[in-house]
């Protein structure tokens, strides 16, 4: 049957990446309303973060270079890099001592849903683009299952692994909206 | 006599918010013999063929795909097969993206008061959109439309609202009671259902000729 | 009597197409002594202190960080110092990342034009980003809001047009005369403030009495 245009997929990944780092910012806000001020003395520094190790552009020059197949495979690696993570901040965001914690717990919930369907998408969408876009870096994430005994680390930590989130998030709703353009071209009231 | 079932019809797919779908389809005779319906659909680039998930949550001669069964991301090709003790019948194929055949809820919250420009009395209708569709985000366009009609008469009048979420309504009947209702589209999908309908009357005014 | 120099304050850090910013601070009180100001950064994972680039391009007490200075994703951490003959002041530091700092221009030739559909007067409103963002590669994802009134009128009426480059106004008052103006804002930070206003006159049109 009749397939549906790149172009099209393109702009629904793109409207999923918009949500979910949405939905990240929302959550940073949420958890800044209760966080313990030593937490931004001792949470660890970015380069932390468990997809640090992998390089991308950091600026427009250099992210417009990059080909649609290695923007693509960027993606995946940074989406695929979140799948653990997310169940980890999923199970402890249900314990986690915040006020608004049902609340954090529900995006959470909904971070998860839309991430495993961009995910789909972009399973769909290699499969359509380059083969380069198959090739997938892994990025395993090590932080296990805990993240503290105590109230403070564990506000801490959870904090720590959202903001790499958040920051990983932008990085892929970046690249899906430099990929959509390009491949609007025909379109250009879309860009 | 007895025949084999003729061909059903699927009459149509919707989604009220790209999360789920519901298709409906259309029986043809059944031949004089009891006769059961099957749907079953392919997904794009995939030779697997299903079976209708869940044949009861969308009411008869329906079928309903939940949020695990629904995908944006792969058009579904969709048949469905009548069958009796005579023979089959299908109805023809047909192809569907789930983001084109959005069918919103109507719009909330639709309010209506009577405000006046320089003597003259106007409707200011006002709605939300319905609660699930996203448009804060800028990425989802709802258009409007409201239809208006003083209560004794039987036509509405139509005013196309574009993606506004109020609408000036001029040249009232004094002491006239109103009918207001409004809906909305997405700029690929179909009209939801008219809102609950709102009711105002319009005070006597003196009719001051210019 | 003479002081060390009060502490300066980091006032705010500004890009407009996310390809480069510039910070401001306002300095505190200078002790009565001539007083020089600063700007020194660290990008995160990284300990060398860089001074600001740029003192002129963006104007008094301002640091201006072009393209080859600005990266994304990284952490800047920014102090301003205070100097005069007595003493130092630093300012408390600032963290920032350029994608959350992102404040366009107006949006440009905002054009307002009366159209008529079946009778009824509307305004198609129209406009272009700001030339300094780049949405055509997509490296800037823009949203647009309007806002409507007429001239006499106080409140304006608001209308978020998602990331089209056109809206269309129904419902005008006849002879009316309306002032437009539009903002955008990227997906993930700051309006713009509203671009210069636009001015209509919608003709009068026949008051159809009921």
């Amino acid at each position: 049957c009749g397939a549906i245009p790149i172009s099209d997929l393109l702009d629904r990944a793109s409207q999923r990446s918009d949500k979910l780092h949405s939905l990240s910012t929302t959550l940073t806000q949420d958890l800044d309303s209760h966080f313990p001020p030593i937490g931004r003395v001792i949470m660890p520094r970015p380069s932390m973060c468990h997809t640090s190790s992998l390089q991308t552009p950091n600026d427009k020059e250099q992210a417009l270079q990059v080909s649609e197949s290695d923007l693509l495979s960027l993606v995946r690696s940074l989406l695929q890099a979140w799948e653990d993570p997310l169940v980890v901040l999923s199970t402890s965001a249900n314990t986690l001592p915040h006020p608004a914690q049902s609340i954090i717990s529900n995006k959470i919930q909904e971070l998860q849903e839309h991430s495993k369907s961009l995910g789909d998408g972009l399973v769909v969408l290699s499969g359509k683009m380059a083969p380069g876009a198959q090739t997938i870096s892994s990025l395993p994430y090590f932080g296990g299952n805990d993240i503290g005994q105590d109230r403070i680390s564990k506000l801490i930590n959870f904090n720590f692994l959202l903001s790499c989130f958040r920051r990983d998030s932008h990085k892929i709703d970046s690249f899906l909206k430099i990929l959509r353009c390009r491949a609007a071209k025909m379109l250009p009231e879309m860009c | 006599v007895l025949f084999p079932p003729a061909k059903p019809g699927l009459t149509s797919c919707r989604s009220p918010e790209k999360e789920t779908f519901t298709c409906w389809w259309k029986p043809g005779s059944d031949g004089g013999l009891p006769t059961t319906h099957a749907l079953y659909y392919r997904k794009e680039s995939s030779e697997t063929v299903y079976e209708c998930p869940d044949y009861h949550t969308a009411g008869e001669n329906s079928c309903f795909f939940n949020k695990n069964d629904t995908s944006i991301w792969v058009n579904y090709n969709i048949t469905v097969v009548a069958t009796n003790a005579l023979g089959r019948a299908f109805s023809d194929p047909v192809e569907i993206d789930v983001v084109y055949i959005v069918k919103p809820n109507p719009p909330e919250k639709v309010t209506v008061t009577v405000m006046e420009d320089k003597g003259w009395p106007f409707l200011r209708v006002s709605w939300e959109p319905p609660h699930k569709a996203d448009t804060r985000s800028g990425w989802i366009t709802l258009i409007y439309e409201l239809r208006v009609k003083l209560e004794e008469e039987i036509d509405w009048e139509m005013h196309l609202a574009g993606q506004q979420k109020m609408f000036n309504i001029f040249s009232l009947r004094s002491g006239g009671k109103y009918l207001v209702e409004v809906r909305c589209k997405p700029d690929h999908g179909f009209w939801s259902e008219w809102s609950s309908t709102s009711y105002i009357k319009v005070p006597d005014y003196f009719h001051r000729e210019k």
